[in-house]
């Protein structure tokens, strides 16, 4: 019981759940299609990087590494920053296109083209009707 | 015993974790998703405290948990409100022919295709497999927490997090406090700000807690943030609560929202950043270098740059609920 | 304060790190006032650079020490970050700034709209001070951090347009950014756990081969293999490329793609070099001669401008992944790679600047209906034309040096007796022939007959920044020598 | 000792409310009797447990501060419960809860 219990030590099956949860987020984000859920795939990869440092840092017997706490703080906010960018980024493609997936494919070379240099642009219908407001 | 105890919480919350993330990225519905992934965060805090963070599990139920989930629930509910609108066609546009099932796209995403099965789970398991056995071989606490522990004392704080965050790494939170304001600014720069599509329940209950748990947050706020120099806390974790006050407030009333002026309200979200890079350069040339304190003069100018960082962060993280740029700010 | 040029050049890092992040900030404060502050700013940028490059030179260090690093805050690793300069960072940052500097001039004349002008300026400050930082950072997760900053940024100038191609091209971006991103982070750790330190130079001191080296190097480079847009990771580059505005579209070809690969380089010689194997070069190799040929076969087929060029670049980055074979046999062959990679970044910008000229005047970018703009807007259709030829590699231009040097490394590996050298030095002479396709395609309609139209009014800015870019990349191969001598001062190289 | 084994009653009793909310929530047929539910089991179950760890506290600051835990609970809970109740009402259930 003592020898199982010091293999299980959190220092090793922290990471290597942290591992797996990487590899789980890895394998929702190449089956799931909606953004949104995509999004939540690369937030659970995170959560597992995380999960390995923190888990690193608790390894050994004195106190944890403070260092890879620190990083893993900053590595939490920065994940929150792009989540939230990438949900505004959602939210605006839903409102264009109607759809929260991603378009598949390469460029359409019919497809009109906004460029912001000229004077007379249009925009998105969406954009126009936001300023007229 | 106890050990063997403590094995067993943490096997059942590490199965508990893994099986809430698979039927979060397996369900359909998204609003299930949603609510599992913020029950993920939850129980990632819980791992956290286990592994002795509770910086961390702080941060991570506040913000991981927290904000993450009110960003997520309020994403849904704007495609579902753009779902609807597209069904319904807009006063000046006939209905939208193809937006017919537009409603069950935006909040369900159909099971994947059966072909794509074997070769995603096979290399997720490779890279897991990988992963594990690099895990398996690696020393036993290699860290830098004597090199830290030794320089404690001409950190200027009492908390070894916050000595490496502030003052031994000052550059990385700079750039975190930086990437926290470009999210926004990126999020500026794909429209203006249009109404929140919540409507809050009528009647006395909500306002009337609000008052209640408003001044509770601000309270906690400050208390987390004072107590990060000697003790878990600082000005992420404030931030993240005294942003939850403010999304709570926002939420409240989404009809509204009185938009602050565009110059005052952007010195507030880059008070961080600019007050943070000020001292930095003064420490460029009276000695220590960029990003550098005298050790006399750490405390006080660590929490300058605290007080600053919490302000930024709860302001740019409602910013980030509201997702827009304010209406001001085009005039 | 001592006088002398090594002294000081501590301070000058510092102070260039200082000034692009106080731009960035000045911008996000003020944002009216962004597009003075980004034109001033850029001047300001690019005469700091050129100071701390000339102290550099003069400080003359030996390369055996050549790399200054500079303790941030005073703490020194393994506990604090250490920014770190050498001769790859230094070129590099020159690089930087020339196209930095010439796409703020380009930007005061294309966005001119008040309100999307305050949406540009802040984000793009950001991005340049980003790159500023990456390429000067010394700590494995700092260097993280710095990702972050580059790619949020460039992911927002990419879709600020608004239009469905825009968004849709900035959405695949940002999540293919995040994953490489995340990929990264997990080697980060990874080392970490297994040496406790992130500063480069001590992890490159402390890395034997190990399981975990192998998996943080696999980790690390396909993350930023993902960002470098390399073969076979590169689908997402075209669509984000091809739909972002024109300076966006420069800076990301020319310098957003290539500070990935500045890194995978910079891993690559530090801490990763003991698993550089002649097998793993010859993989390497092939995928950039698929590269090539897949590239330069979109560009050939697509119709539209700014598509083509985008497809040029993954096609043009197949020549620095053809390079690693030669790398591993060639201890010199290194410093041409990186040559060609600042030659190909001046190019590519100048045709996208140039493009986007185009694209402004015609109000499209469709090449089958551009003859008469392309016929009546000469000095454009020059800056794309000398650029072009900088990237097909006629003599005289920098690319000829650097597909030249290339070359020479090539037979040089054949002589050192491995014959598939000779795929190399096919691949990299038959590059230039695809390449010459392409750019014959953006070309030709302004030699046919034809009605001339000039479209719409286009900014002094936009006629002239590309012919003044497009000249600098012609004439950078007499910057040649000067740039081989300024990475002889990087340590550790082979 | 005697601190000891009331806590661990305590807790029990707590968690006790838990499962039974829990199961509330797993097996009720509509939305307003799955809150009942959920509500009442949680704070009553959670002051149990905090009953119980008031018992374990250092200090009259420890004590304290589990108290206000168990308050703002409350406060949040009852308006959450409020606010779901009141979506329904006005909305009907969402689909995936039928």
């Amino acid at each position: 019981m003592e020898w199982l219990a010091q293999q299980l030590a959190p220092g090793l099956i922290y990471p290597t759940a942290g591992a797996i949860l990487f590899a789980l987020g890895l394998y929702g984000l190449i089956r799931r299609h909606h953004l949104v859920l995509r999004v939540l795939a690369l937030n659970i990869m995170g959560s597992g990087v995380f999960m390995v440092l923190l888990g690193i840092a608790a390894r050994g017997e004195g106190p944890p590494d403070p260092v890879a706490q620190a990083l893993t703080l900053t590595g939490i906010v920065v994940a929150v920053s792009a989540t939230a960018f990438a949900l505004a980024l959602v939210v605006r493609l839903a409102r264009i296109t109607g759809q929260a997936m991603m378009l598949p494919g390469p460029p359409d070379d019919d497809a009109p083209v906004d460029d912001i240099s000229r004077e007379e642009h249009a925009p998105s219908t969406e954009y126009e009707r936001e300023r007229r407001e | 015993m106890s050990d063997l105890l403590l094995v067993v919480f943490d096997l059942v919350l590490l199965v508990g974790l893994l099986g809430v993330a698979w039927r979060c990225l397996a369900s359909t519905d998204l609003f299930r998703a949603v609510v599992l992934f913020i029950t993920f965060g939850l129980l990632l805090a819980l791992a956290w405290v286990r592994l002795e963070a509770p910086d961390i599990a702080l941060a991570e139920a506040a913000i991981g948990a927290g904000i993450t989930g009110a960003l997520l629930l309020v994403t849904l509910e704007r495609l579902r409100s753009i779902a609807v609108e597209r069904r319904r066609g807009r006063p000046d546009e006939p209905p939208d022919p193809a937006g017919a099932d537009a409603l069950l796209h935006a909040l369900h995403d159909p099971p994947p295709p059966r072909r794509t099965f074997v070769p995603a789970l096979t290399f997720a398991l490779v890279v897991g497999g990988l992963m594990v056995t690099a895990l398996w071989h690696q020393p036993d606490a290699v860290g830098l927490e004597p090199v830290v522990d030794e320089h404690m004392g001409v950190s200027g704080v009492d908390h070894p997090i916050t000595a490496v965050l502030l003052n031994f790494r000052a550059y990385d939170t700079f750039l975190e406090l930086a990437i926290v304001l470009i999210a926004l600014l990126g999020a500026w720069s794909l429209g203006r700000y249009d109404r929140l599509p919540a409507r809050p329940a009528p009647g006395p209950i909500l306002p009337g807690t609000l008052r209640l748990l408003v001044p509770v947050a601000i309270v906690t706020g400050v208390y987390i943030l004072w107590a990060g120099s000697h003790a878990p806390g600082g000005a992420f974790q404030a931030g993240a609560i005294l942003g939850a006050a403010g999304i709570l407030l926002v939420l409240a009333r989404p009809r509204d929202l009185p938009m602050a002026p565009s110059t005052p309200l952007r010195l507030g979200l880059a008070a961080g950043v600019g007050l943070f890079l000020a001292i930095g350069i003064i420490g460029l040339f009276i000695g220590p270098g960029l990003l550098g304190y005298p050790p006399e003069w750490a405390y006080p100018l660590i929490i300058v740059i605290e007080v600053a960082a919490t302000l930024s962060i709860a302001l740019t993280l409602v910013a980030l609920f509201i997702a827009g740029r304010p209406a001001g700010d085009d005039h | 304060m001592s006088e002398t040029p090594a002294a000081m050049l501590p301070l000058a890092i510092s102070g260039l790190v200082a000034l692009s992040l106080a731009l960035a900030i000045l911008a996000t404060i003020w944002p009216r006032q962004a597009h003075r502050i980004g034109g001033y700013g850029a001047v300001l940028m690019a005469a700091a650079v050129v100071a701390l490059s000339a102290l550099f030179l003069a400080a003359g260090p030996e390369p055996e020490n050549a790399a200054t690093r500079v303790a941030l805050g005073g703490w020194e690793a393994p506990l604090g970050v250490m920014l770190h300069l050498d001769g790859l960072s230094m070129t590099l940052l020159v690089l930087t700034s020339v196209v930095g500097m010439a796409t703020s001039l380009y930007s005061l004349g294309y966005v001119h709209d008040p309100i999307e002008r305050r949406q540009f300026w802040p984000l793009w400050l950001w991005l340049w001070a980003g790159l500023n930082m990456l390429l000067l950072s010394g700590d494995a997760f700092n260097l993280y951090i710095s990702l972050e900053v580059v790619s949020l940024s460039a992911v927002a100038l990419v879709a600020f347009t608004g239009t469905a191609a825009a968004v849709s091209g900035a959405m695949r971006y940002l999540l293919i950014n995040i994953l490489g991103s995340l990929s990264f982070l997990m080697g980060v750790v990874l080392l970490f756990g297994e040496h406790g330190v992130l500063d480069l130079v001590l992890l490159e001191a402390r890395t034997e081969i190990g399981p975990t080296e192998r998996m943080a190097a696999v980790l690390m480079t396909a993350g930023l293999m993902l960002k470098a847009a390399l073969f076979p990771l590169h689908v997402w580059l075209a669509p984000a490329h091809g739909s972002a505005p024109a300076p966006v579209s420069a800076v990301l070809s020319g310098l957003v793609v290539t500070g990935s690969f500045y890194l995978i380089l910079r891993l690559w010689m530090g801490p990763f070099a003991p698993l550089a194997t002649p097998a793993f070069g010859i993989l390497v190799g092939l995928l950039g001669v698929a590269a090539l040929i897949w590239g330069s076969a979109q560009a050939l087929r697509s119709g539209r401008l700014k598509s083509i060029v985008a497809y040029s670049t993954v096609a043009q980055f197949g020549y620095l992944l053809i390079a690693f074979p030669l790398m591993l046999v060639d201890s010199e062959a290194w410093k041409v790679v990186v040559f060609f990679a600042v030659v190909h970044a001046l190019a590519k910008a100048s045709v996208f600047l140039a493009a986007g000229t185009l694209q402004h005047a015609a109000g499209h970018d469709r090449i089958a209906e551009m003859g008469g703009i392309l016929r009546a807007r000469g000095r454009t259709v020059f800056a794309l034309g000398l650029a072009g030829v900088s990237l097909m590699g006629l003599p005289f231009t920098g690319g000829f040096i650097a597909k030249y040097l290339l070359l020479e490394a090539g037979l040089a590996t054949i002589l050192a007796g491995s014959l598939i050298g000779v795929l190399w030095v096919i691949a990299i002479a038959g590059g230039g022939l695809l390449a010459a396709g392409y750019v014959l395609r953006m070309v030709a309609p302004a030699f046919h007959r034809g009605p001339r139209d000039a479209g719409e009014a286009v900014s002094p800015w936009m006629d002239w920044v590309p012919l003044g870019l497009a000249v600098v990349a012609a004439a950078a191969g007499f910057a040649g020598t000067l740039t081989l001598h300024t990475l002889t001062l990087t340590p550790g190289a082979p | 000792m005697i601190a000891n084994t009331l806590t661990v009653i305590l807790i029990l009793a707590g968690l006790v409310f838990f499962a039974a909310g829990t199961a509330g929530l797993l097996r009720f047929p509509d939305v307003y009797s799955r809150l009942h539910a959920l509500t009442k089991a949680d704070n009553v179950g959670l002051g149990l447990v905090i009953l119980g760890l008031m018992l374990q506290a250092g200090g009259p600051a420890d004590i304290l501060k589990l108290f206000l835990i168990w308050v703002l609970v409350l406060a949040a809970g009852t308006t959450a419960a409020h606010m779901v109740a009141q979506r329904t009402w006005t909305h009907g259930e969402f689909e995936s809860d039928r």
